[in-house]
C-alpha cells in the first residue's frame, strides 16, 4: 500500500517539477525544479530496489551535475529572465502532446515476457550493492572502464573549454569565421575598439 | 586463345589508361591503330567461332564474390558476335572520321577507348552484376563526349540522357537483384549468372513484376515511346562520333537486354506484354516517322528515324519465331550501320556549312556527287531497299511479325511508306532542286578522310544486302537456340503455342 | 490501479519522456535545452530500472548506470562548449546562433 | 544455256557500273552510251536464244546462290526462264535497246550524259531480276530496284525548281520522283503482305511450290493472298486510284518515259498478275479476278477521257498508257492472260515508238510540251511524222497493225465472257483512243504553223537515232501477225494460261471487230476534221468549252491530285507538326516537369535548412514522431 502512495506521489512530484524545468522562463527555476526532479526519480531506484542506483542518483546527478550547471551559470547571465520566440506553441504541444499519448497507449498493454531469461539475475540475499558490484566489475568491466575513460576525456575536454582566453576562437578558424559572420565580427571589432578607447 | 574475350573488353581500357602519356598530337593516330587493334582482335574472335555452335563460346570464369555468386563470366554466341564487331567498326571509322583540328582530341580519345570498353564488356558478359557495372559505366564516357564536345544544349542534353536512362537501369537493379533473390530461394545459393538463371523456373506472377523492372531499364535505352524524348535532344547536341556511336551501338544495349534477358529467363510474360510492346512499337514506328518529317534539321529526321526504326526491331524480338527474332538482331546490325553512316554524312556537311537545317541547302547533288551518291545509298539502305542490308532485317521481322498480328505488321509495314516519305523529303529538301544560297557553290566533296569512314560502310552495306548468310546464319542458330530455351522454361501451354520454332512442326 | 506494476513505471517514464521531448522542440536557448535532456535521459533511466526490476536482471541497471555516466560527461562537455559560444555570441538563443543557413 | 541465263541477266548490271563507277562523276563520255548500249544488246541476244530454246527444248530453271536463309525461310537467288519471262525478256530487251541507242542521240548536249545511262541500265537490270526470278522475294527484288531506278531517273533533272501545281501539275521532276516512289511503297505494302501471307500458309516463296499448294488452301487465304498481291500489281501499273504518279513521272527524260513509264515498269504489275495465272484462275478468286478486270475497264476508260483534252504531249501519251495498261488488266482479269501478255508486248513496241516520237518534237521544239503551240511539223520531221502515224495507227487498232491483233482479242474475250458492259465501255475506249492519238498527231504535224510565230526553228533527229527506231516501227505494224505463233509458243506453259474463244465469239467475231473499226475510224476522222485542217478550217481555241465544268474537270485530272493533296498529303503535314508539338511540349515536358519537380522540392525543403538549431529539433521531433506513430500502427496491424 505505501508503494502505492509513495510512487504517486513521486510521479506527481516528477511530473510537475520537470513541467516546471521544461516551460520556465527563469534558468533558476528550472534549475532547482531540475535537481529536484532528479531527487524525486531517486526516490523511484528506491522503490523498485535499485538502491545503489538510487545512491548514484543522487550524489552524480544532485549533486556533481547540478553543480556544474551552477557554476557554469555564473559565466551567464542567469538572473534575466529567457526570452525566447516561439513559433508555432501549438505544435509543439501537440507533438508532445502525442508523444505522450503513444507511450501510455503503448504501455497500457501487458508486457509480455514469458520468454525472456534473466541475463543476470538479482542474486538472492545479496545486497543491490554487492550483486551490482558482482555484475559491474565481471560481466560489465570492459564497458565500465570504457566509461570510465570517457569522463577523463570529458573532464578534460570541459576544463580545456571552459578554461581558455575569452577572445580566441577555439572551434573555428579566423579566415572561415569571417566568411561566415562578418556582421558578428564588425561588431565585436567595433566593441574592441571602444573598449581601448 | 580462351582469353580473347577478355582481351577485347579490356584492351581498349588499357590502351585508354596508356593513352594519358601520348602526346596531344598523335593522339588521333593513336586511337586509329588501337581501335584497328581491336577490329582485328574482334575479326580474329569471329574466325575462331564455330557456326554451328549455338550456345555459348570462348567462356571464361574467374568468381569474384564467391559469397554471392558474382562472377566475371563472358562469353559469347551468335547474337552478341556481330553487334561486338560492329561496335570495333563504328569506333574505328568514328575516330577515322574525327576532324585533326577536334579540341581536346586526347580527351576525345580516351573518352572513346573506355566506351569500347563498356560496349563491347556490356555484349559479352554473362554475370548480370558484371552486366549491369558495363551498362552504367557506358553512360560515363558518353555523358563526357555530350556534355564537352556538344553543341550549345550539351549539358543539358548530357544530364538528361544520364539521368533518364540511368533511373530506368535503377529499376532494372532491383530486378536483377530481386531474380538473383529468387535464385537463391530456389537453390540455397547465390548466382548472378544469367545462364544460370536461364534454367530458373518462375511463377507467371514472379515473371510479370520482373519484367515491368527490366522493361524499365531497357525500354528507355531502345528508346521506346514515351521514353524516347532523350534521343533527339542527345543526338541533337552531342558531335558527330557520339551521335554515331549511341545510334549504332548503345541503343541496341536495350534491344539486346531484351533478347539476352526478357526473353529466356520470362518467356511467359515475354508472351503475355507481347500486346503492350506491339502497341507502343507501333506507336515508335508511325509516330516518329511523322515527327521526323516535321523536322527542320537533318540530324533530327535520322534521331527520330532511329525511333521509328528501333520500334521495328522491338517488333521482331518479340515475334516469337526465329524468322522475327533473327530479323531483329540483324536489323540491329544494320541499323547500327546505316544510322551510323547517316550521321557521320550529317556530321560531314555541319562541318563545312555549320548548319544542319535543311532549308540551308538544296542542290547539293550538283555540287556534291559524291556525297551524294552516298547519302543516296544509305538514304535507301534505310529505307528497306531490296539488295541494301536494310531489307533484311526488315523483311524478316515483319514476316516473323505477320504470324503475332496480322493488322500490326500491316501497321509496322506502313514504315515502308513513311519512312521513304520523311527520308526523301530530307533528300529533296536538301540535294535536289536549285542551288539555293550562293555559298554552298563552293562546298567540297567528300575528302580523304571521309571517304575512308565511309566507304567501308558503303561496302557492307551492299555485301551484307546481297549476301547475308555469313552473319545471318550464325544469328539465326542462335534466336533458334534462345527461342528452344523460351520454349522449354515457358509454364503456360500458351506460351509454347505462341513460340514457334519451327513452322512445319506447328503445322 | 492500486497495485503498482510495471506498466506504471512505464507510463510514467513515457510521460516524462514526452515533456522532455516537448521542451526540446520548445526551447531556444542552449542551458534549458540541456535541462530538456537531461529529463529525457532521466526517463529513461526509470524505464531501464523498471525493466530491470520486472524481471528479477541487473541489466537495466548497468544501463542507468552507464546512461548517468555518459549524461556526466555530456554535461561537462556541453556547458564548456556553451561558455564557449557564449564568449562568442554573447547569447545561447539559437535562434542568434543560426550560421549553417542553407 | 544456264551461261546465258546470266549473261542476259548481268550484263545490263556491267554496263551500269561501267557507266557509272567508272565515268559517274567524270565529263560526258559518247562511249559510255555506246558500250551500255551495246550491253543491253547482248541482253537482248541472249534473250531470243533462250526464247529459241524455251520454245524448242523447254523452260530453265537455275539458282545463283542463296540469298536470305532464317528459321525456315530460305529465299535463293533462282531464275526460271519460262514462255512469260522470256517474252518479257525478249520484249525488255529489244525496247531497251532501241532507247538506248536512242538515248545517246537525245541526252548527247547534257553533262550527266554518263550518270543516265548508269541509271538507264540499272533500271534494265532491275527489271531483268523481276522478270527472271523464281519467287516472289526475287521478284520483289526487282520491283522496288526499278522503283528506285525510276526515281533516279524522274528526278535525273534534280536542280529545276518546284512550280507551283497549277503552273505545272507535276510541280518538279525530283518531286513527281518522290510521288512516284512514296505511292508506288504503298502498293508495295499490299505486295509484301501477300508475301508474308504465302509464306505462313505455304512456307516456300518458290512459284512453283506456291502454284501447287495453292489449290489446297482456304478460300478465304487465297482471296487474301491475290487482293495483296493485286494492290501491288495495281501501284506499279499505276491503276486508279494509285495512278497519279505515272502521268507526273513524264518529268524524266523522254528516254525514260519511253522505257520505264510506257514499255517496261509500268506492265509489271500487269506481268504479275500474268505470272500468278495458277492464283488468279481459282475458282475462289473468281470475284478478284473479275475486280481486276473491272478496275482495269474503268482505268481504260478513265484515263481516255483525260487523254481527250491533255494538252502536254507526253501527258497525251502517259494517258494512253494508263488506259492500255488497263485493256491488259481487262484481259488478265478476264482469264485471258495470254492475250494480256500478247497485248502487253505489242503495247511496248508501238507504245515505246509512239514516246520516242514525241521525244524527237520535243527535242525540236526545244522541250516544249504543249502541242497547241505546235503544228505543220511533217514536213520539217519526215521521219518522226512517220513514225508517229505508225504508231497511233497501232495505238488505234487500225487492221494490220499491232494493235489491231491484241486489242482486238481483248474486246473480244470480254464479249466471250459475257460481261458486255466491259465489252461496251472497252468499245467505247477504243473509239477514244483513235481520236486522242490522231488529235495529237494532227496538232503537232498537220495545220496551221503555230511554232513560227513562237520562234522555234524545228530539226529532225539525227538519223542514226531514226534508223534506230525503225525496228520498233517494224514491230508495231507486224507484230500481230505473229499471233498465231505466239499462242502456240505459250500455250506450251500450262493450262490456266490458255484461252479460247467460244464458238459464237468466232461466228460473230467479224462484226465486233467492224465495230472497234468503225469507231476508231470515227474518231480518227473527227481528229483529222477538227484539229488538221490549215487556213479558215484551222482549229482555233474553243474558250466556251474551256470554261465548261467537264474540261475542267478532265483538265484537273477529276481533281484527284487536288484530293490527294488536300486529304492525304496537308493533313499528314499537320498531324506531323502537332505530332512534334505533342512530343516537344507533353512526352518531353513530362519529363522535364518531373526534374523540374524534384527541384522545386528541393528548392522549397532548402528552407528547412534555416541554420536555427531549434528548427531542426522540431524537424527531428517531428520525424521521430512519424516513426513512433509507424512503430505503433505496424504493431496494431501486423
Amino acid at each position: 500500500m505505501y508503494e502505492t502512495i509513495a510512487f504517486y506521489t513521486f510521479a506527481i512530484s516528477t511530473t510537475i517539477l520537470f513541467l516546471i524545468t521544461v516551460m520556465s522562463k527563469n534558468v533558476l527555476y528550472a534549475m532547482t525544479a531540475l535537481a529536484s526532479g532528479m531527487v524525486m526519480i531517486s526516490g523511484f531506484f528506491f522503490l523498485l530496489g535499485a538502491d545503489f542506483l538510487g545512491v548514484v542518483q543522487l550524489i552524480v546527478y544532485v549533486g556533481a551535475v547540478m553543480a556544474l550547471y551552477g557554476f557554469a551559470m555564473m559565466f551567464f547571465d542567469a538572473t534575466r529572465d529567457i526570452k525566447e520566440k516561439h513559433q508555432n506553441p501549438a505544435l509543439v504541444f501537440l507533438l508532445g502532446g502525442l508523444m505522450a499519448l503513444m507511450f501510455v497507449v503503448i504501455f497500457s498493454a501487458p508486457i509480455i515476457g514469458d520468454n525472456v531469461q534473466a541475463l543476470y539475475p538479482i542474486v538472492e540475499g545479496v545486497g543491490n550493492a554487492q550483486a551490482v558490484g558482482m555484475v559491474l566489475f565481471t560481466k560489465y568491466l570492459v564497458p565500465f572502464e570504457v566509461a570510465a575513460l570517457m569522463l577523463l576525456v570529458a573532464m578534460i575536454a570541459g576544463i580545456i573549454l571552459a578554461g581558455k582566453k575569452m577572445d580566441y576562437s577555439l572551434t573555428t578558424s579566423e579566415a572561415a569565421d569571417e566568411e561566415i559572420n562578418v556582421e558578428e565580427k564588425l561588431q565585436a571589432d567595433i566593441e574592441r575598439e571602444k573598449g581601448e578607447a | 586463345m580462351d582469353t580473347i574475350l577478355s582481351i577485347l573488353i579490356f584492351f581498349p581500357a588499357i590502351a585508354g589508361f596508356v593513352g594519358f602519356g601520348i602526346t596531344k598530337g598523335s593522339a588521333k593516330i593513336y586511337g586509329i591503330a588501337v581501335a584497328t587493334i581491336e577490329l582485328i582482335l574482334a575479326l580474329l574472335l569471329w574466325m575462331q567461332f564455330d557456326t554451328s555452335n549455338a550456345g555459348m563460346q570462348f567462356t571464361e570464369k574467374v568468381a569474384l564474390i564467391a559469397d554471392f555468386g558474382i562472377s566475371y563470366n563472358v562469353g559469347v554466341d551468335g547474337i552478341s558476335l556481330f553487334i561486338v564487331v560492329m561496335a570495333a567498326l563504328i569506333t574505328l571509322l568514328g575516330i577515322i572520321l574525327l576532324r585533326p583540328d577536334t579540341k581536346n582530341m586526347k580527351n576525345m580519345i580516351i573518352s572513346l577507348l573506355f566506351l569500347e570498353m563498356t560496349m563491347v564488356g556490356v555484349f559479352l558478359t554473362l554475370d548480370a552484376i558484371i552486366f549491369y557495372l558495363f551498362w552504367e559505366l557506358s553512360l560515363v564516357p558518353m555523358l563526357y563526349i555530350v556534355g564537352a564536345w556538344g553543341g550549345k544544349d550539351r549539358v543539358y542534353a548530357a544530364v538528361k540522357f544520364f539521368l533518364y536512362t540511368f533511373a530506368g537501369s535503377l529499376v532494372m537493379l532491383v530486378g536483377l537483384l530481386a531474380m538473383a533473390y529468387l535464385y537463391h530461394q530456389a537453390n540455397g545459393v547465390w548466382s548472378f549468372s544469367i545462364l544460370d538463371w536461364y534454367t530458373l523456373p518462375l511463377t507467371e506472377d514472379q515473371q510479370f513484376w520482373l519484367f515491368l523492372a527490366f522493361f524499365a531499364g531497357f525500354a528507355i535505352k531502345v528508346p521506346m515511346f514515351p521514353f524516347h524524348t532523350w534521343l533527339p535532344w542527345a543526338h541533337g547536341q552531342a558531335p558527330t562520333i557520339g551521335s554515331v556511336i549511341l545510334a549504332a551501338v548503345l541503343l541496341k544495349m536495350g534491344t539486346y537486354g531484351f533478347v539476352r534477358f526478357s526473353l529466356p529467363i520470362l518467356p511467359d510474360a515475354s508472351v503475355t506484354f507481347i500486346p503492350l510492346i506491339m502497341a507502343l512499337s507501333l506507336i515508335m514506328v508511325i509516330y516518329t516517322a511523322m515527327i521526323a518529317f516535321a523536322q527542320k534539321d537533318m540530324k533530327q529526321v535520322i534521331a527520330y528515324s532511329s525511333v521509328s526504326h528501333m520500334g521495328i526491331i522491338m517488333l521482331g524480338v518479340f515475334a516469337m519465331n526465329a524468322e522475327g527474332l533473327g530479323g531483329s538482331v540483324f536489323l540491329m546490325l544494320s541499323h547500327g550501320i546505316v544510322s551510323g553512316a547517316l550521321f557521320m554524312l550529317v556530321g560531314v556537311i555541319y562541318e563545312r556549312t555549320g548548319t544542319k537545317l535543311m532549308s540551308e541547302f538544296g542542290g547539293l547533288a550538283a555540287v556534291m556527287p559524291i556525297y551524294a551518291t552516298v547519302f543516296g545509298l544509305m538514304l535507301m539502305a534505310s529505307v528497306g531497299l531490296p539488295l541494301t542490308i536494310g531489307f533484311v532485317g526488315e523483311f524478316l521481322v515483319l514476316l516473323g511479325f505477320y504470324k503475332i498480328s496480322a493488322i500490326g505488321t500491316i501497321l509496322a509495314g506502313s514504315t515502308i511508306i513513311i519512312g521513304s516519305v520523311y527520308m526523301l523529303a530530307l533528300f529533296k529538301k536538301s540535294f535536289f532542286g536549285p542551288v539555293r544560297h550562293e555559298k554552298n557553290l563552293a562546298l567540297k566533296d567528300l575528302d580523304k578522310r571521309e571517304l575512308t569512314a565511309l566507304i567501308p560502310l558503303v561496302l557492307i552495306v551492299v555485301w551484307l544486302g546481297v549476301y547475308p548468310k555469313p552473319i545471318l546464319g550464325p544469328i539465326d542458330n542462335s534466336a533458334k537456340h534462345i527461342l528452344t530455351q523460351m520454349e522449354a522454361k515457358a509454364i503456360n501451354p500458351a506460351t509454347k503455342e505462341t513460340i514457334i520454332l519451327s513452322k512445319k512442326e506447328a503445322e | 490501479m492500486l497495485e503498482i506494476g510495471v506498466n506504471h513505471y512505464l507510463i510514467l517514464s513515457g510521460i516524462l519522456f514526452s515533456i522532455g521531448f516537448m521542451g526540446v522542440l520548445r526551447r531556444k536557448n542552449l542551458l534549458m535545452l540541456f535541462f530538456a535532456t537531461e529529463v529525457m535521459l532521466n526517463a529513461v533511466n526509470i524505464a531501464f530500472a523498471a525493466i530491470g526490476n520486472y524481471y528479477g536482471d541487473l541489466s537495466g541497471q548497468m544501463f542507468a548506470f552507464f546512461v548517468i555516466a555518459v549524461a556526466a560527461s555530456e554535461v561537462a562537455v556541453g556547458l564548456g562548449l556553451l561558455i564557449v559560444l557564449y564568449k562568442k555570441y554573447g547569447s545561447l538563443d539559437l535562434d542568434v546562433i543560426s550560421s549553417m543557413k542553407g | 544455256m544456264e551461261t546465258l541465263v546470266y549473261i542476259a541477266l548481268f550484263s545490263p548490271f556491267v554496263g551500269s557500273l561501267f557507266a557509272g563507277l567508272l565515268f559517274g562523276n567524270s565529263p560526258r563520255k559518247m562511249f559510255t552510251g555506246w558500250v551500255a548500249s551495246a550491253l543491253i544488246f547482248v541482253t537482248f541476244v541472249s534473250s531470243v536464244t533462250l526464247a529459241y530454246h524455251v520454245a524448242t527444248v523447254g523452260a530453265i530453271h537455275v539458282q545463283m546462290m542463296d540469298w536470305i536463309s532464317a528459321g525456315d525461310l530460305s529465299i535463293p537467288f533462282g531464275f526460271v526462264i519460262d514462255q512469260i519471262s522470256v517474252t518479257m525478256m525478249v520484249v525488255v530487251s529489244l525496247v531497251s535497246t532501241i532507247v538506248h541507242i536512242y538515248a545517246t542521240g537525245y541526252m548527247d548536249h547534257d553533262k550527266s550524259y554518263n550518270r543516265f545511262f548508269a541509271y538507264l541500265s540499272a533500271f534494265v537490270f532491275a527489271m531483268m531480276i523481276l522478270i527472271m526470278s523464281d519467287n516472289f522475294a526475287g521478284l520483289f527484288i526487282g520491283w522496288e530496284g526499278v522503283g528506285v531506278c525510276s526515281w533516279l531517273l524522274v528526278g535525273f533533272w534534280y536542280h529545276k525548281a518546284d512550280r507551283p501545281f497549277e503552273e505545272n501539275p507535276s510541280i518538279s521532276p525530283s518531286w513527281a520522283a518522290n510521288e512516284a516512289f512514296i505511292m508506288n511503297r504503298v502498293a508495295d505494302l499490299g505486295m509484301l503482305v501477300g508475301i508474308f501471307l504465302i509464306y505462313w500458309n505455304i512456307g516456300s516463296l518458290q512459284y512453283d511450290v506456291v502454284f501447287d499448294a495453292m489449290p489446297h488452301l482456304a478460300d478465304g487465304i487465297l482471296v487474301s493472298i491475290a487482293i495483296a498481291l493485286f494492290i501491288g500489281a495495281m501501284g506499279k501499273s499505276a491503276q486508279f486510284p494509285l495512278h497519279t504518279w505515272l502521268t507526273d513521272a513524264m518529268e524524266g527524260p523522254t528516254p525514260v518515259s519511253a522505257l520505264i513509264h510506257a514499255a517496261t515498269m509500268v506492265t509489271a504489275g500487269v506481268f504479275l498478275v500474268i505470272r500468278a495465272n495458277p492464283l488468279y484462275s481459282l475458282e475462289a478468286v473468281h470475284g478478284v479476278s473479275m475486280f481486276i478486270a473491272s478496275l482495269g475497264t474503268f482505268v481504260a476508260f478513265y484515263a481516255a477521257t483525260m487523254a481527250l483534252i491533255a494538252r502536254d504531249i507526253k501527258r497525251i501519251v502517259a494517258l494512253s498508257t494508263l488506259s492500255q495498261l488497263g485493256y491488259m488488266f481487262a484481259a488478265a482479269g478476264l482469264g485471258a492472260y495470254w492475250i494480256a501478255l500478247f497485248h502487253l508486248a505489242a503495247h511496248a513496241f508501238f507504245k515505246a515508238l509512239l514516246f520516242l516520237g514525241a521525244g524527237n518534237v520535243m527535242h525540236a521544239m526545244d522541250d516544249e510540251l504543249d502541242i497547241f503551240k505546235m503544228g505543220g511539223l511533217k514536213n520539217a520531221m519526215r521521219g518522226s511524222y512517220i513514225y508517229m502515224g505508225i504508231a497511233s495507227f497501232a495505238l488505234a487498232g487500225l487492221p494490220i497493225m499491232a494493235g489491231f491483233y491484241s486489242k482486238d482479242a481483248i474486246i473480244e474475250t470480254a464479249f466471250n465472257e459475257g460481261t458486255y458492259i466491259i465489252w461496251g465501255m472497252l468499245v467505247i475506249t477504243a473509239g477514244m483512243t483513235a481520236f486522242y492519238s490522231f488529235r495529237q498527231v494532227f496538232f503537232s504535224f498537220h495545220g496551221e504553223k503555230r511554232y513560227e510565230a513562237l520562234g522555234f526553228h524545228p530539226h529532225d533527229m539525227y538519223k542514226y537515232v531514226l534508223i534506230a527506231m525503225a525496228p520498233l516501227a517494224a514491230l508495231a505494224i507486224s507484230f500481230g501477225w505473229f499471233m498465231g505463233y505466239y499462242k502456240d509458243f505459250i500455250y506450251g506453259l500450262n493450262e490456266t494460261v490458255q484461252y479460247e474463244m467460244s464458238h459464237t465469239t468466232h461466228h460473230w467475231a467479224w462484226l465486233l471487230g467492224s465495230i472497234v473499226i468503225a469507231l476508231a475510224l470515227t474518231g480518227i476522222f473527227l481528229a483529222w476534221k477538227k484539229y488538221a485542217g490549215e487556213g479558215e478550217n484551222a482549229w482555233k481555241r474553243d474558250e466556251k468549252f474551256e470554261a465548261s465544268f467537264i474540261y475542267k474537270l478532265l483538265e484537273n485530272q477529276y481533281y484527284v491530285p487536288k484530293f490527294y493533296d488536300q486529304f492525304i498529303v496537308q493533313p499528314y503535314t499537320i498531324a506531323s507538326a502537332k505530332f512534334w508539338e505533342f512530343d516537344k511540349k507533353t512526352v518531353d515536358g513530362t519529363v522535364d516537369d518531373l526534374g523540374k519537380a524534384c527541384l522545386n522540392i528541393g528548392d522549397t525543403s532548402r528552407g528547412m535548412q534555416n541554420g536555427n538549431l531549434s528548427s531542426y529539433l522540431n524537424w527531428m521531433g517531428v520525424g521521430a514522431m512519424i516513426i513512433v506513430i509507424i512503430a505503433v500502427i505496424s504493431s496494431v496491424i501486423g
